[in-house]
This record gives C-alpha cells, structure tokens and sequence, in this order.
C-alpha cells in the first residue's frame, strides 16, 4: 500500500468532507495544481479496496460511498409490539370469513366505514393481500388472507374457522341487547325471555 | 508611585471594574501572585479620574469600585485597627484571588476557542448517506379476537330474529268479556283490581291490568260503564251503569 | 496494518454514513450485538492514523473527521458563523471548567452581569444546557455543556479541557471564598496579601 503523502491525504480529506461529488478540477482547486491528483485518486482508490468505504467514479466526479454489500447495517429494525384495533381485528375477521371481499363489502359487513389506513395496517402485517378485482362496475379491488394469516393464528387453513354454528354454540353470537334484556327479566322476577343459551 | 504606561481611555471596551482591574495588574508584568496591590489601587484611581477629566460618562459600578478601592488604599496605609474586621489585608486578598479567577478562566477561553474546531478546522463528512431506522410494527391479534370479532359483526348486522315466547297474557277481548260480566253484579263503586282475577300474579297480573283498564275505556264509550278517579295516579273505580 | 474484517468494515461504514457521533450503544444497535466494536474501533483508529481522515471519539461518542493539519485545504470562505464574543468564550470556559454552575455564580468571576443574549447564543449553538437546579434558597438553574461541546472543540472528554488539571491544582477552580479560607489559615493572618501560599 502506498504510504499517504501530502496530496494523498489532501485529496481524502477534501472529498470527505464535499458536500457534492467533485471533478478533478474541483480538487485542483482545492489541493492545488501542482499536485499529482490523478496518481493520489489511484492511490486512494486502491487503499479503500475491501474496506467499508470506497472511493468511486462516476461521470468524471469523485466520491467516497459506502460499500454496497454493507448496506445492510445502515439500517436497523426497531419492532414495536402494538395491538390491532378493533376496527383492524373487525376487518380482518371479514376478510377471513368472506375472501376475497371488495372494501365495499366489508363495509356492507361491518355496517361501518372502514379507513383506509385499516388495510394498509393488515397488510403491513402480511395477513392480507390484494386478490384480483371484482368484475363488477369500478372493478375494485379484492382482498384475501395470507398464509402469513394462518401461521400467525395457528391455523392450517381457513376452514379451521369456527362456523356460524360454531360461533353461536359458543355465544359468540349473542347480541348484547338481548343478553342484556335478559339478564333484566330475569332479575325482575319474570320469564318473559327466551333465555338464549349463555353458559360455556 | 510609579506611574505605569498610561492606558488609552476607552471605558467602552472594558466588561466592568473587574476587567478593568485586571487589565490593569496585567500592565504591572508579575504573576498575579505577586500583585501589588497598592499599585493597582493608584493605576485604577488615576485611570476613573483621568476618566473623569474628560467627562466620560462612567458607569456606576466603575464609581463604586473606585470608592471601594480609595478605602482600601488608606486602610493598607494607616496603622491597623483590629476593631475593624475584615482587615483590609483580607479584603485586599479576595480581590486578588477574583482576578486570578477571571484571568484564568480568560485564558483557558482562549485555549478553548484556538482548538482545532469542529466546522472551521475540521470537517465532518459533507454528504453522509445518513442511517435508517426502519420502525417495524409487530401486529398483535390473537384467533380469539378475530372470531370474537366476527362473532360480534354477525350479532350485529345479522337480520334478528325475534321469537315472542308464549307469555301469560289477558288479551283485550277477554278482558272486555270478563269486565263486562263483572260489572252486572257491582251496584258501588269498585276499584279496578278487583275485577282482575285473584290468582293472577306477575307479569299476567300486569296484562290483566292492563287489558281491563282498556276494556274499562271500551265499556265506558260504549255507556255501560262508569269510571272514578280522584287524582293521578288514584284509585281507578269502576261502577255498572243500569240499563 | 490490520487487515479489514467484517465488523471493522461494517464499523466503519456506519460511522461514515451516520449524519450523528455514535455511541457505542448506536453502533451495535447498527452492527450487531455479537461483534467486537471496541476492538474494531481500535483497529479502525489505528489504520487512519496518519491520514487524511481520523476516526475520534468525543464524550463517548465516535465519528470520522478531516486531520486538523490539512485545515488550510479545507477552510471555506464563509465567515465564522459561530464567532463568540468575549463574554460568550468566557462564559463558555467558566461553565466548562467549573459544571455544573449557577448564573450568579458566572456572574461572581466575571464580575458583571451577564446578559440575556449570552447564555441564549451557547445554547442555541447546542454546547451548553441546563442541568438541574442547585438546592440552594431560589433553587437557581445549574449550566453544563453538551456533548457537541466536546465534539465542537475536539475535546475526547471534559478532562481533556486545556489546562484544567493545572487550574485544578492551583486551586483555581474553587470558589473564592474557599481559596480564601485557605491561604487565610495557612498564612495565619499574617501578611497575605502579597504572597498568598496558594500552591499545593
């Protein structure tokens, strides 16, 4: 390896700290004329072969870059554990349950509006995707689950959801007013309601 | 007294007595440990009253400083009064241990401010790629929600079915046929519980009320009946009317 | 020299790309936490040694910097932004030399007031901050400087302050009164005044 001298080090330092890639006209003007800047960019670039950093050329201008195979290690993860809202959990049980399903219909479903910052979150996520688009006017969009969806629900397909019947056998089914006017008879004495099946 | 070289006024240059005074022991050339401080005393009077002589406007602070030190002067020159405390040789010794705070602090700005600084002498890297934190959000859900979830939806927008269990209930044509009947054989006035029957309890007591109150109305329209109430909420009687 | 391996690439491409000096803690959050970054650091600084750029470390904080002898191919034409006045460099070294310390207490060497305007300008410039308040009557605000302080000034850590061992030793750092104690009970009262016995 060549051992840095003036130039060398001049020319280094100066394209460090350039704001912009220089030509060699740019160093000249900053190293001087005199200097060989042609033989310390070789110089340089022979240095920084197999390191981190690498000085590159590109359209006559010089600059020191990252090596592209550590481009990995400019970035890290930082992963927040956060709760799916009930509008995204609501969403995506349609989807589920529905696939594929337009945005329109898990509207219809919910009986709410949804956002669209609700999808954008589910697939962040990896559980759903886009799947095609209904051939209906506007031909929008349709969305199904992912096998992401299933491994993370410990599901082998989707037929491993529980069915309506499944959902009322265990309650899931109940309307809250019901239950709620139930629970008020019952206390008042009466037997006027049909007591839906409650217990577990 | 020896006068030292005389300093151009120019009492907008200094920060205050204190500067002033230092630049002032400054001209006596010793380490500030071996101040005198006598002299400094003269060199800083004679400077306020030159000062003076040319009607410079002199801030309050210089005045005070230069009362004070006209006091110390004549306390280090007469004979010592140990009454007086502190002794003028104490005040004299913090007065020197403050300049050579400032002085020291001074200099050590200075050293501070000719280092190899930051954006001026050295440079940091122009254009840096710059480092990403990319923020991954883990989605939380268990299969419980979701079916939870669903199964709430389906309650929700489900079509409800409305089943009516068969209640014990006095329909309005019994009523009318009960009341009617009843009240052939009542002369007085009678309140309208006593036209219901006497087991009824519950929820088919309420029903009977409510069905004979209606066919109470009903007779009455129909002049075959005659209703009493005091008040809101008073007794309701009913009486027969003969035909 | 050293011959690059992984993690004194990846340190070293970090380090180039941050926009910040990275902590130790930074740097592996970047790198991974397996790696050897202190060793890698300590290889990294040894192989620019000598060049253009030098690799420094600043109150714990890392980062590359031109050499400070190459200044003069450096130095841009505009002027020092950053230009302190002399109640501004000596407000900055009192608080250096003695943080964490109380305005009234600038105030007490300086021997004037200090303005608004000078403490506003150290701490827009990011070298100064507020540290705590001191529990005396008024709870007055305490100042110390900041790790762009030592960055700004090339410092590696507060030790690293010109002279301040020196000043330490001689007392000069301690308030007045405390000095003053001193040399009174050494010098027994007797003629201090011009020779105040202040060394240690």
């Amino acid at each position: 390896m060549t051992p840095p001298d003036e130039t060398m080090r001049a020319v280094e330092a100066v394209l460090f700290a350039a704001e912009q890639p220089l030509t060699l006209a740019d160093l000249r003007a900053y190293v001087g004329d005199e200097a060989d800047i042609v033989a310390a960019l070789a110089a340089l670039s022979e240095t920084y072969t197999g390191r981190g950093i690498e000085l590159v050329e590109r359209g006559g201008r010089w600059h020191f870059q990252t090596a592209p195979d550590l481009a990995n290690f400019l970035r890290r993860d930082r992963e927040d554990s956060r709760k799916l809202s009930r509008a995204g959990i609501e969403t995506l049980a349609i989807i589920a349950y529905h696939e594929p399903v337009t945005r329109a219909e898990i509207e219809a479903i919910r009986g709410v509006q949804i956002s669209k910052g609700t999808l954008d979150v589910l697939m962040e996520a990896g559980w759903i995707r886009p799947a095609g688009r209904r051939e209906v006017p506007g031909r929008p969009l349709m969305y199904a689950t992912t096998p992401e969806f299933l491994s993370h629900f410990g599901l082998a397909s989707r037929r491993d959801l529980p069915g309506i019947d499944d959902l009322r056998a265990a309650g899931l089914l109940d309307p809250v007013d019901l239950a709620f006017e139930a629970a008020h008879s019952e206390a008042g004495g009466g037997e006027a309601v049909e007591t839906p099946d409650e217990d577990d | 007294m020896t006068d030292p070289a005389p300093l151009t006024i120019d009492i907008d240059g200094w920060e205050g007595p204190l500067d002033l005074l230092l630049a002032l022991a400054r001209s006596q050339k010793v380490d500030l440990r071996q101040l005198s401080i006598l002299q400094l005393v003269d060199q800083y009077l004679t400077y306020v009253n030159e000062a003076r002589e040319l009607r410079l406007e002199l801030a309050a602070d210089y005045l005070v400083m230069a009362a004070w030190l006209a006091y110390l002067k004549s306390a280090l020159l007469l004979p010592r009064d140990p009454e007086i405390e502190p002794s003028p040789e104490e005040m004299a010794l913090r007065l020197q241990l403050r300049l050579e705070r400032l002085a020291a602090m001074r200099e050590a700005g200075a050293r501070l401010v000719a280092r190899d600084r930051l954006g001026r002498d050295v440079f940091t890297r122009g254009a840096p790629e710059g480092l990403k934190t990319v923020r991954k959000s883990r989605w939380q859900a268990e299969i419980y929600d979701l079916i939870a979830a669903y199964g709430q939806i389906s309650a929700r927008t489900r079509p409800v079915m409305h089943i009516v269990a068969v209640r014990p209930v006095m329909t309005l044509e019994d009523a009318i046929h009960r009341v009617s009947e009843l009240i052939g054989q009542r002369i007085e006035w009678s309140t309208i519980e006593s036209f219901l029957p006497e087991d009824a309890s519950g929820s088919y007591r309420k029903s009977a009320l409510a069905s004979s109150f209606v066919a109470a109305l009903e007779l009455a329209k129909q002049g075959r009946v005659e209703i009493r109430q005091k008040s809101a909420f008073a007794p309701l009687y009913l009486r027969g009317i003969e035909a």
